[in-house]
């Protein structure tokens, strides 16, 4: 069963969709899909949902899919990066639906494990618990949020075998497993693909049951907030 | 004298105590790091670390590796990496002993309003939402009162909630008060400060 | 001639296609490993492990690497290790293409039984619940009648449930039936096997 | 903050208490912690309710705590290798719940992550959804189970830094992280504590936040069912 796909666009080709949900990993601009980011904007998929943190910068990430605006709605945590999203937000262009990032991250986790709701104190008592169904369990109070199930998963790792099971690296991890497991086709793109047996199977961030499609490519892995510290006495 | 953003950031450190898992949100709370002295504190980065190191030396910066504010930072030999999911699991689950925050708005029953302001440019709640609502221990940092001189510490939030009834401790520059049954109680003053200018600049019913 | 265990086993892993991911329960399901021949496929043990391998040689058995069934096995080059939560959530999720299980009886309606025979022992259904309501498909291997003769392919199961309307596939000695609507069709026989016999060894409703 | 314990004993010290409910790692033999459960025997503690996938053997595991009467009530989803274990249970002694393995572990890393509830179709239609909360989703049925959280947890791993991160290996790794999640109180047993900094921080299977006390030990590690193939040839 052949995963390794020569390209983004490769890789791609017969799962998009116009209309469709897609669950992006990545936190800010690291660890993002950003080679399956720019093969949907070559491929023009139009009226997107993205579930993702965030939006990306103007011309990274998410960010070039609203300058090309191919995405009809977001659902995010945190989008304050991108003035283009901005625009086309206030402006009723664009729908945002914000979600606390732990919720959105368990809803991804529990779509991915057939759990439907699961319950979370998160947001009780502010506009997020607004509509939906509140319950008590001991004595406190506690909203239902549903599980998320795309329709595609695109997601980014450092390394995989050509089964698919993925290893992340440091903080680049983030939102990628429970983006991959929520996705009913899953892609994944990675720094290196590496021969079958040499990860050890204790160190496998990722299964390859949840990646059906693979890449290898150059990432420019972009860096949003540079800070670093001086050496002392330099 | 009130206390400066500096001297802010120390006493807040003063509630962490050895062994604690501790997440500080952006602004003055990040300074906290600086006051922790020989304390073994771990802080968390909710984007998935636990034991963030300080930022690296210029040339080392990763890519692979921010903190919840995107910047660049450094690992530890005690630094632990795992997804969002899981990141937020142990927020949710009570794990983080305490979280530092900073805020807009507190209410004297502990509501907290710190994410966006109606009719201005919204950017979201990021993990703020999860934070207040699962960590042991709500400690806000921020001035009394606005640019205006109107108290950030009122009777009731104006701005929409964070959290109700989520917070603890309140720091600001003027002290600390507590969140009590009933209202707020004063714990203390900055050097120099009367409980008087402190309950004056207080819209908040003080216990 | 009705097929014997292993011909249970060679049928059923025709089911299998190239790249599925499938759990395979005790007894004449696990002999199905044997008869996959070239196709590509990957066994999931629910205790943690994607990529099963077989038992291990003399004097190579590892205490930390035991399958469902608490035997020793040995890894493969795909092999992954994963936590519980972690592998049920797979299985949950729909991302088991397949289970293989044997049963107790099977009812018209899709109804399993496999789990516990009242008044008897009762040691508990493990993950079996799980992997009927969460694999993509469920086939059902075995004795198409009891030790007695009657028929374990019923109209209404009259054990506790496993699960409810869970079976896609039953492969017994006798042939191969569907769940359909409305009942059971039968896909085929065993060589040398009418219809008329599988019909008289079939209390459910054949359509 | 020092975790590092010289005993099983000590590590439980203060820490046992008549009518506890204790989450225990392992499946079957397979990752148990064998000298937390031993201490646990020689403190003679009472009335334990235990969630635990498996019950040990007769002189093994959990086994060894209904030799002496110590254990009220199992949480478990197979209990099939203990004769002890059923003749407590026939006789009326011991209160057994059933839980489906996968509702097992997922009640207790729902109980780690503040989940007090999620919903799950395994079960559905079965005595396990008797008396059980039934919901629809998409026109599917299923059934709320309870997130639980243990006043102990007692885990096995195989490696552990003094901060508590650990690495399991193998199989070995089954219940013990989502165990180890739902307790107020995890006490941890590895085969070796190695010097901080020693462990590659994406490695790291369960971080050392979830674990309060640490001990290092030998480990008999038994084998339930030892099976093997011949070499071809020999």
């Amino acid at each position: 069963m052949k995963k390794v796909y020569s390209s983004a666009s490769e890789a791609l080709d017969g799962v998009l969709q116009d209309g469709m949900l897609i669950a992006a990993g990545g936190f800010g601009l690291c660890g993002i899909p950003e080679l399956l980011l720019q093969a949907i904007k070559d491929a023009g998929t139009k009226n997107l949902t993205f579930a993702s943190n965030n939006a990306g910068v103007d011309d990274f990430g998410i960010g070039i899919l609203l300058q090309t605006r191919q995405v009809r709605k977001m659902i995010s945590s945190y989008v304050g990066e991108n003035a283009e999203f901005m625009r086309q937000y206030l402006s009723g262009e664009l729908e945002l639906e914000f979600n606390p990032q732990g919720t959105l991250a368990e809803r991804m986790r529990a779509g991915g494990c057939g759990i439907p709701g699961f319950y979370t104190k998160t947001g009780v008592g502010t506009v997020i618990a607004e509509g939906k169904e509140h319950k008590e369990f001991d004595g406190e109070t506690y909203i239902m949020e549903r599980g998320i199930v795309a329709d595609l998963s695109i997601v980014k790792a450092w390394k995989a075998d050509e089964t698919g099971n993925l290893v992340f690296r440091k903080t680049a991890r983030n939102f990628n497993p429970p983006a991959a497991m929520c996705g009913r086709i899953c892609v994944a793109e990675v720094e290196e693909i590496v021969p079958l047996g040499s990860l050890d199977p204790d160190t496998i961030h990722l299964p390859g049951i949840y990646v059906h499609r693979l890449i290898q490519g150059t990432h420019e892995k972009r860096i949003e907030q540079r800070t670093v510290r001086q050496k002392e006495g330099a | 004298m009130p206390w400066d953003r500096n001297q802010m950031a120390a006493r807040a450190a003063e509630e962490l105590e050895d062994g604690m898992y501790v997440n500080l949100g952006i602004g003055i709370p990040t300074l906290v790091a600086n006051y922790v002295g020989e304390k073994d504190i771990t802080l968390q980065s909710e984007n998935g670390m636990l034991g963030m190191g300080p930022f690296p030396f210029e040339g080392e910066e990763d890519p692979d590796l921010i903190n919840a504010g995107k910047q660049t930072i450094t690992e530890l030999r005690r630094t632990s990496y795992f997804d969002s999911a899981q990141s937020f699991g142990m927020i949710r689950g009570g794990k983080i002993a305490a979280a530092i925050l900073g805020a807009m708005e507190v209410a004297e029953n502990g509501d907290l309003a710190n994410w966006m302001i109606p009719g201005k440019l919204v950017k979201g709640m990021g993990g703020a939402m999860d934070l207040v609502a699962g960590v042991g221990r709500v400690i806000v940092v921020m001035d009394h009162t606005n640019k205006h001189g109107d108290s950030k510490v009122l009777k009731e939030c104006t701005l929409p909630l964070t959290g109700k009834g989520v917070v603890d401790r309140i720091i600001t520059n003027l002290g600390v008060l507590d969140v009590v049954e009933g209202g707020l109680k004063i714990v203390e003053t900055a050097e120099g400060v009367s409980e008087e200018e402190m309950r004056a600049a207080t819209q908040a019913k003080i216990v």
